[in-house]
């Protein structure tokens, strides 16, 4: 892997932070895992183990004013960027909440103000929708990074390609983050493309690539940041590839047989949590009783939530007919 | 105030909406330095700068998306495609991200795809289609198809209002062929208002788009015959606007539904399942539908003519359910 | 022999098939080491081999423009769609390329594309749709949608063996729900043909998909209440079955038409316009139509119940369609 | 620009066929631009002015069992191929015709025994396509190879992408040539991509990238020739740049003021048939005279074929509903 360790800027808090932040969201992913396997949660779950640190630490390095389109591993994201837990879970439920009022599942929200924009099921499509996003800032003369995601599988889809031009020949403040997980569903990457490395395609479209080891917190922090950079003096897209593993099937209900046991093995061995708090602890940043009150409070408050979007009512079935149509002009 | 063509009554109203509203811009194949494959948009670049008149790489599905993008941020982007027939390759991003993101998130999606469609210029299969039913059957989405210089005029405005998508379908046939004088800058054409384009007592014409003309050319011949034919221009094609479509068969009796894409589900098979279903006491005779056979839209001009509805046809039906 | 469900029935038709025919082969996304998401292609690839059992890249247009390119050359793919949802990714191959080859060029195009659709599973508004309107609106393709295992077994036979572009439309929440006994290996449904899956003579019930067995379901239940209902399979959606639709109102005098998918412009429209324009004379009441409201599939399991059709609602229009 | 000049492998005979083969692209094209001005062709006209080089220097380079799918301005392609000339006139004219019998415009035209796959309008479409040919051909056990064309704004098709794509990751005999004329319709180059040299997209995929001279024959067809040859053994998919420019409108109803007059002559003074000819004439492969003969031959057939043409009946107007779909199984 080619990463630089690049020259440490963040503060002792903000590595907190970035640890706390992944944390969170390594427990929600738990608890939704639970929730699943005990039959409450609807539809399918797609585990976030392994992603956080592209999530969080991507997020982590955008202004409020950025604009952030997740994808379905990107639980880490959405919680940076102060998207309610709680809802977030009710959302899983199928209960109703404010994001979707249970018509969309998973984490098909978003927020205007919090300038989080939806995704779909169909991949690929919130790379132009982003490019698209970046543009308007653009236009409000706002210096507004637009950043999202995509997965090893989806970086083939008609929709990246047309979406990452654009904003290339555009030339707009967009930042591109390939989730390279090494599977896209049962497939593994020497099926999806001829590539060695995903961060190849940058070249094809004249915009810089940043290759990073998806399981380091910092240095996907590093690299977003200096990609918003780039982009808010007008030198244009950045791609990122982050490489990291899915630590679990496609979906919950999928037990990944087809995913050799040392690649697990060896990619466990790098989880980007213990990493970081070894780190934290090893550089004296945080101590063992700080952790220990860290991941309680943590699970805490994950408990709680969850407990909330336990006690939330399911949808009216009256409401499934309204609203297809936004009022007015 | 002098006539204007079919054609200046988009551009004027498309530079009316840029001038009144910063958020509205375009984006769009050879739109800008060329003015567009038909010319709506040209001296557009000159007058609103490079932000707002925007020459986009040849990939539908990126305009479209990128549309959807910046209305999220509050824009309101005018999509143009070169030809509607292209709209299939922005397909994915109309129908799942634009249509259905106000019923998931309440996020509204102001924007606007607009571009010629239709036949009637030997364009061949790819620049003659009549891609509106598609999206009439993809809740989400509004879809219009103006028939006059006018409706073009109030519904090009309408559409940029709108909070949703809206799918604004131009007839190339009409660009240079149509001309009227336009009402005033605050003229607007309400979406989902069907116009009654003739009056009438025989019978009802359900018509759209370049069908108008036919079906008034229809009517005209007719009343020479004695009968008395009412044409109904729906002019917005999704959502139906149900009460002038009931109100008038109510009048006639008899249902005629013209238009010039292809039978079998084109918009008419949804109008004559309202009736069937809603004004099923009020019908005197079988609902019939003119339109295009099932077939692609030939290239060679008699078999171009041979495809499209006229106002040949048009009076054959309606003589036949006239005498019913 | 021994009853299979209707997924094991589409995958015994699906083998057989390309046991019998070299040139038959499938492609898709997870289809060969993990046998598709709903596991209909299992053990393909060991008994088929890489060449003919292809897992692609995650890229629905190349999928089926590769279909085509195959087709062309003389071979019959069989493209999976992981969900019939992800096939807007692939719209523009399908509906322009595939669809108009044979009427531009006379050149066959043999391939299916075949993939689960619809609802009952809470798989939100992306993993629920019922695409299939906006195909049989098409030009060109033919479109079938199975309701039982034997038809989907008989009905994947005839689509690999037609020359045509040919979707089919597994329903995914009858793929374990259904058992039957198949027929012997030479069976096959034919393409086009609608099927009479239970007589009647009050009232017919035109309808496809899943909502067969709810439609049975309800004719049961009124046959309680001394309605007697004729129930239609369409199976094959387009092109329609004319002569079985017109045959079964001369019979009942009354149509409710049934679907999942949604109402403005579904398939129903068309089986009403149908009646509206060629049986007129034959109704004795309005054509009615029971279908999922104009939004998009919601998720939550009570909203999804509220957005389906099912037996209840079916039950409720017949009864005031047969007193009518 | 990065050609290399290749060694010389073709035969004198072979030299005066790609000289022959250019001159009549350029003879027809004259000839439809000269119906086109009397109002006797239907639709639109897209010239090959520019394009000849890199149209018949492919199409030569191929076996007869190889599969072609020509884009717009490849008429010398199809002319390569055999695809019959008189034919083709009746297609342009809306005339009764083998073809489409009328139904379809412009070079919208293929023939399963020549292996020629007719395109759409649609942009971008045909590369899947000729990807899934060369995909037959290998089931089939063919050591045939599959070759398409793509101009530098439909590089940014969504369907280009897919198509190389599945290509590369499938390692299919198959060949991308971009016609690289410097616009797409008005659009310049520099608004389509951010690119420099339009064979960076190559890396993108994993093939090889390879950069001509687009109004040098002999290196298009050796860029072809071995490509093929890679592809046939099996080494997969090559993508190929030839740069040209396009000498006229985009249609023959489009004046091209946009174009700056010093590119067009700057290339006018390239012109791969002038060029083509003084090589074979300072080499003595052929004398003034043989070329005099061979351009009279070539008006003559040409005027022959379009009286043919204009000599063809329009379709019957009943035949406009036949055929929609094919017969049997
Ligand atoms: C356009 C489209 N096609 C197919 C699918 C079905 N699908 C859902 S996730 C998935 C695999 C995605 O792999 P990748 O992009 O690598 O993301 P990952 O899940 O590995 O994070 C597939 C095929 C889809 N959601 N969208
Ligand atoms: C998908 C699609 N979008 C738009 C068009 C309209 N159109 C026809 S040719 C053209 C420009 C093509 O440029 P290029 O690919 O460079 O080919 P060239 O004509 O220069 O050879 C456009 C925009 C089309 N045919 N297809
Ligand atoms: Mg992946
Ligand atoms: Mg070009």
């Amino acid at each position: 892997m080619t990463t630089e360790t690049p020259a440490r800027t963040l503060s002792r808090q903000q590595l907190i932070d970035l640890y706390r932040l992944m944390l969170l969201t390594r427990e929600v992913d738990n608890r939704v895992r639970i929730l699943y396997r005990q039959g409450k949660v609807t539809g399918g779950v797609y585990s976030q183990l392994g992603h956080e640190a592209i999530s969080v630490g991507s997020a982590s390095a955008l202004r409020p004013t950025d604009i952030l389109a997740p994808m379905h591993r990107d639980l880490g994201a959405h919680l940076v960027r102060g998207m309610d837990l709680r809802q977030i879970l009710a959302q899983l439920l199928a209960r109703d909440n404010v994001y979707t009022g249970g018509r969309d599942n998973a984490l098909h929200i978003g927020d205007q103000h919090l300038r989080v924009i939806p995704q779909i099921s169909h991949l690929g499509v919130s790379i132009p929708v982003a490019a698209g996003a970046a543009l308007a800032a653009r236009q409000r003369g706002e210096d507004s990074v637009a950043l999202t995601y995509v997965g090893d599988g989806a970086i083939n889809t008609g929709d990246f390609h047309e979406g990452l031009n654009f904003a290339a020949a555009l030339r707009l403040p967009f930042i591109l983050i390939i989730e390279n997980n090494q599977f896209a569903y049962s497939t593994p990457l020497s099926q999806q493309t001829a590539l060695d490395q995903l961060v190849r395609r940058a070249s094809g479209y004249g915009v810089p690539g940043v290759r990073v080891d998806g399981n380091d917190v910092v240095a996907v922090y590093e690299a977003v940041a200096a990609a918003a950079e780039r982009a808010r003096v007008g030198d244009g897209p950045t791609l990122i590839e982050a490489v990291t593993m899915r630590m679990r099937g496609h979906s919950e209900n999928d037990n990944a047989s087809y995913v050799p046991k040392e690649l697990l093995e060896e990619w466990g061995a790098r989880d980007p949590i213990e990493r970081m708090e070894r780190q934290l602890l090893d550089e004296g940043m945080m101590s063992p009783d700080d952790a220990a009150r860290l991941k309680a409070e943590i699970a805490a408050e994950v408990s709680q939530a969850a407990d909330w979007a336990e006690a939330q009512p399911l949808p009216e079935p009256e409401s499934a007919v309204a609203g297809v149509y936004a009022e007015g002009e | 105030m002098a006539e204007v063509t079919y054609l200046e009554a988009i551009k004027t109203g498309l530079r009316e909406e840029m001038q009144r509203d910063e958020s509205v811009y375009m984006l769009g194949e050879d739109i800008g330095v060329y003015g567009g494959a038909f010319k709506v948009t040209a001296g557009f670049l000159d007058e609103f700068g490079p932000m707002r008149v925007i020459d986009t790489p040849l990939s539908e599905s990126a305009i479209v998306g990128a549309a959807i993008g910046s209305a999220l941020m509050g824009q309101r982007p005018v999509a143009e495609m070169q030809f509607m027939d292209f709209i299939t390759c922005g397909f994915n991003q109309i129908v799942n991200m634009a249509a259905k993101m106000h019923y998931r998130n309440h996020l509204p999606v102001p924007m606007v795809i607009r571009g010629p469609s239709g036949g009637g210029t030997h364009g061949g299969p790819f620049h003659s289609q009549n891609p509106e039913a598609w999206f009439a059957h993809t809740p989400g989405l509004k879809v219009v198809a103006p028939s006059t210089p006018t409706d073009a005029y109030g519904l090009i405005k309408s559409a940029i209002r709108d909070n949703n998508p809206v799918l604004y379908f131009e007839h190339k046939y009409l660009y240079r062929r149509l001309k009227e004088e336009l009402p005033g800058r605050d003229y607007t054409v309400p979406i989902g208002k069907a116009r009654v384009a003739r009056e009438g007592t025989d019978l009802t014409i359900y018509t759209y788009g370049w069908m108008v003309e036919q079906s008034l050319l229809a009517a005209e011949q007719l009343a020479g015959e004695d009968t008395s034919i009412e044409v109904v221009d729906l002019r917005t094609v999704h959502p139906l606007d149900k009460e002038t479509i009931l109100r008038s068969i109510e009048k006639t009796s008899k249902a005629l539904i013209v238009h010039e894409d292809t039978r079998t589900l084109g918009v008419g098979a949804e109008v004559a399942a309202i009736l069937a279903e809603e004004a099923f006491d009020m019908l005197d005779g079988p609902i019939v539908r003119v339109t295009a056979p099932d077939t692609p839209v030939p290239f060679s001009p008699p078999l171009e003519q041979a495809f499209l509805p006229n106002a040949e046809k048009i009076v054959a039906a309606a003589r036949r359910l006239a005498a019913y």
